[in-house]
């Protein structure tokens, strides 16, 4: 497991599973494409406008765990001294950006339709469009300091201030009352979701989670050559 | 004592604070920062007439009256209480009776509100339309409001 | 005791300091009054919409002006080097941020305070709700001089952006902003809403000295 | 009292400076002596526990200093590149606050004699920022004296100073050699004040 927190390893590793990633989320993404726009049911309430559902949970599920995974690495770069956990909140966060950005403008779509609104202003949406600030934050921190030394600490604090947003995001359906509907999917009771619709949203979220590791393994390969020849 | 000690003392005391400050405000916004009141949150406070706020909970079931092509009468209920609205706009498709939604708009007297938005509150059960008619029959589908 | 007595000279310090840079605190005073001023020839003469929208322009206003003393909350202290003297005289970072921040509070946020009741008759805000008003900003200010000090540390190196300072100092107040008019709007909600504020304040208290301390400490070091 | 062992540091994985070794003694004048970008101010603020070393260690009356720090910080004053007074204020305000800030019993007759001999006494009244640069430099060194503290860490405090302030300075670090305090500073000039140890970075 020293490629989690090893540069040079890391690289092996990467080189090693770079194509298996890519095929694999070509073929996912294919694959589950087509279940979620031909092979799956239409909703009992939604018809097909359910159909964006399988663009919107996934994304959503990865924004929030890129900022998870951000969040443990700056623990470890910070408490830890692994350089390498700043690399990773480098090139991560703007994967992290686009899948908020996804996850908004799909939800928008289905809620203009479902719920009669592009948007409003309940705890869910908010506290999304507060994560989604909050990745730009770090997004325009990384370009705004001059020393490096500093930008990744500075960066890393911020990450973990900011990852109170976190659990907020996550619990608001449950803690408040939201138009968002509460979670479908949750570990401690039984998906109220049929199997016909978990299936391809399964496959989409495999799919999500391939191509945000093919961009990942790119930009920290990036992100490491440029530390070594110091160009940052 | 070490300054390692210390330190150690200094993070348990930080944590406890961040530990006792959620507490605190998950306690207290439990009630209070809502997108929305239910009907019999709204029978509990005082009704101020032309105030905005939101009501959310089902549209009781056989409520449902079209009075024109773009108005509309119908009760929203938590099956403790429930509240005439009446509605003059376009209604989002999911909006159907025994459906959740969310209304916003203010009282014009003491039983009926007026509503200027309605949203549809869609809950977290998906399934296929085609199975829909299966399971109407054991009752499954049919979630209770909390 | 050494320690105390080196607590109250700091404060001499702060209060000589910001004694001969009053005008900068009276500039924000008058930034806040004469945007109050445009808010309400913007909106026009409507009584009533005044006073609905009232405090929500007071928070916002607030919260906008005390982003724009942001930049003298460490950085003068930084680049003459007396952060620096502060840690050799015997304080630790954390210890540093927690001073600065109550003078912070002291200094610059209580004038602000004062000038709560001219605004609220200024905007039509009803006697009663001052009173909300006022308590509400007692605490939602010190939140704010906490997150100012986590912005501004975050930034003493960035040379490049320093509006990026107060974007993070509001990103992080929305919810402070939601609860804080939430109370003056909700009146029998009062004490639960006051707690809920009470908590966020503890939580921004509880990082400030860890986030800002270790921000100090990097600055200083590669500086 | 100060001792440094093969001390190494490193910046954005360059080399600064390889196995410095020190040791700063009771009524020793250290003169840190290199170019520009040498490292000159990295070790000075290594001493002060501000940089972490890559390598070797600093160790303070036997204890590595790491562990013994804010007793460390009660022996030491230090003079950076940059004037602390405090610019807005007058040159008797900040002695006041300085006074106060360092828990200082000095006497005001005893600050007064050393206004005089740096010249700075006609500005008494006069805010800092009307002072030159050299001026502003001299009233800092004000500070070693109310500070009255053992150990002396001093970044370029020749710079930017005329002969005449050049051998007041000289004359400072012989009595506070005299009285067992020991000083370690750095400079890229030569200048005449008497050290007893030279370290080439």
């Amino acid at each position: 497991m020293k490629f989690l927190v090893n540069p040079g390893n890391f690289n092996k590793f990467a080189d090693y599973v770079f194509l298996p990633v890519l095929i694999s989320s070509i073929i996912l993404f294919s694959i589950g494409l087509i279940f979620a726009f031909y092979l799956s049911p239409d909703d009992y309430q939604q018809g097909s406008t359910v159909r964006i559902m399988y663009v919107h949970v996934p994304s959503a599920w990865l924004a929030l765990l890129t900022y998870a995974i951000m969040t443990l690495y700056s623990i470890a770069g910070l408490a830890f001294r692994i350089p390498f956990g700043f690399i990773i909140n480098t090139a991560v966060a703007p994967i992290g950006a686009v899948f908020t950005l996804i996850c908004i403008i799909s939800g928008s779509l289905w809620g203009k339709p479902m719920w009669g609104t592009w948007w409003v202003w309940d705890a869910r949406l908010t506290s999304v469009a507060i994560l989604f600030i909050i990745y730009l934050i770090i997004i325009f921190m990384n370009l705004s300091f001059e020393n490096r030394i500093v930008r990744e600490k500075v960066v890393a604090i911020f990450v973990l201030v900011g990852s109170i947003n976190l659990p907020i995001v996550k619990f608001s359906v449950d803690w408040w009352n939201t138009l968002h509907q509460p979670a479908t999917i949750s570990k401690l009771s039984k998906p109220s979701i049929d199997p016909s619709m978990m299936i391809p949203l399964i496959i989409m979220t495999f799919a999500f989670i391939m191509v945000g590791l093919v961009i990942a393994i790119l930009r920290i390969k990036t992100e490491i050559i440029s530390r070594k020849s110091n160009l940052i | 004592m070490s300054l390692r000690l210390q330190r150690l003392l200094f993070i348990l005391l930080t944590l406890a604070i961040i530990l006792s400050a959620v507490l605190l405000i998950l306690y207290n916004t439990r009630e209070n920062v809502s997108y929305f009141y239910t009907p019999s949150e709204i029978d509990k406070l005082d009704i101020v007439i032309n105030e905005t706020i939101r009501i959310g909970g089902f549209v009781e079931n056989d409520s449902f009256n079209k009075i024109s092509s773009s108005s509309f009468k119908f009760k929203i209920t938590d099956e403790k209480a429930s509240i005439l609205v009446t509605f003059n706009g376009i209604l989002p498709d999911l909006f159907r009776e025994g459906q959740g939604a969310v209304i916003e708009g203010a009282f014009v007297n003491n039983d009926i509100f007026n509503a200027t938005n309605v949203f549809a509150k869609h809950d977290e059960n998906y399934m296929p339309a085609s199975i829909k008619e299966d399971l109407k029959d054991t009752g499954y589908w049919n979630k209770k409001y909390k | 005791m050494i320690i105390l007595n080196k607590m109250i000279s700091f404060y001499y310090r702060e209060y000589k300091l910001n004694l001969s840079g009053f005008q900068d605190i009276l500039t924000n005073i008058i930034f806040f009054f004469v945007s109050i001023f445009i808010f309400i020839f913007s909106i026009g003469p409507d009584k009533e919409t005044i006073s609905s929208i009232g405090i929500g322009i007071v928070w916002t206003l607030l919260l906008l002006s005390s982003t724009l003393s942001l930049r003298k909350f460490y950085q003068d202290d930084f680049e003459n080097g007396n952060l620096l003297i502060m840690h050799l005289n015997g304080f630790s970072f954390g210890f540093i941020t927690i001073l600065k921040t109550f003078s912070h509070f002291i200094f610059v946020q209580l004038p602000f305070l004062l000038s709560i009741p001219i605004a609220s008759i200024l905007l039509n805000i009803a006697n009663d709700k001052v009173i909300y008003l006022f308590s509400s900003f007692i605490i939602g200010s010190f939140i704010l001089s906490c997150l100012g000090s986590i912005s501004s540390s975050m930034n003493l190196m960035n040379q490049r952006n320093f509006l990026l300072g107060s974007v993070i100092v509001m990103i992080f107040s929305v919810p402070i902003i939601i609860f804080s008019v939430g109370i003056v709007n909700i009146e029998e909600n009062f004490n639960s809403l006051i707690s809920i504020l009470f908590g966020v304040l503890l939580i921004v208290f509880a990082i400030n000295p860890w986030a800002s301390g270790l921000c100090l400490k990097l600055a200083l070091e590669n500086n | 009292m100060i001792l440094v062992k093969d001390l190494s540091i490193e910046r954005s994985n360059k080399k600064i400076f390889e196995n410095v070794n020190l040791s700063l003694g009771s009524g020793k004048i250290i003169l840190l002596k290199g170019k520009n970008g040498s490292g000159k101010t990295t070790l000075l603020k290594a001493l002060l526990n501000l940089i972490e070393p890559s390598s070797g260690a600093i160790y303070w009356k036997g204890k590595l200093l790491k562990k013994n720090l804010y007793n460390f910080f009660n022996h030491v004053t230090y003079i950076s590149d940059k004037t602390s007074s405090l610019s807005k204020l007058s040159v008797q305000e900040n002695i006041k606050i300085w006074k106060k800030f360092f828990l200082s019993d000095i006497s005001n007759s005893q600050v007064e004699n050393i206004l005089k001999t740096l010249q700075l006494d006609i500005y008494l009244n006069q805010k800092v920022n009307s002072l030159s640069f050299g001026e502003t430099k001299k009233l800092e060194f004000l500070r070693l004296i109310i500070e009255n503290k053992k150990i002396w860490i001093l970044d370029e405090p020749l710079s930017n100073l005329d002969d005449d302030s050049i051998d007041i300075i000289a004359q400072t670090f012989e009595d506070h050699r005299s009285k067992e305090g020991s000083i370690i500073f750095s400079s890229h000039q030569e200048s005449e004040i008497n050290v007893s140890e030279e370290v080439l970075l």
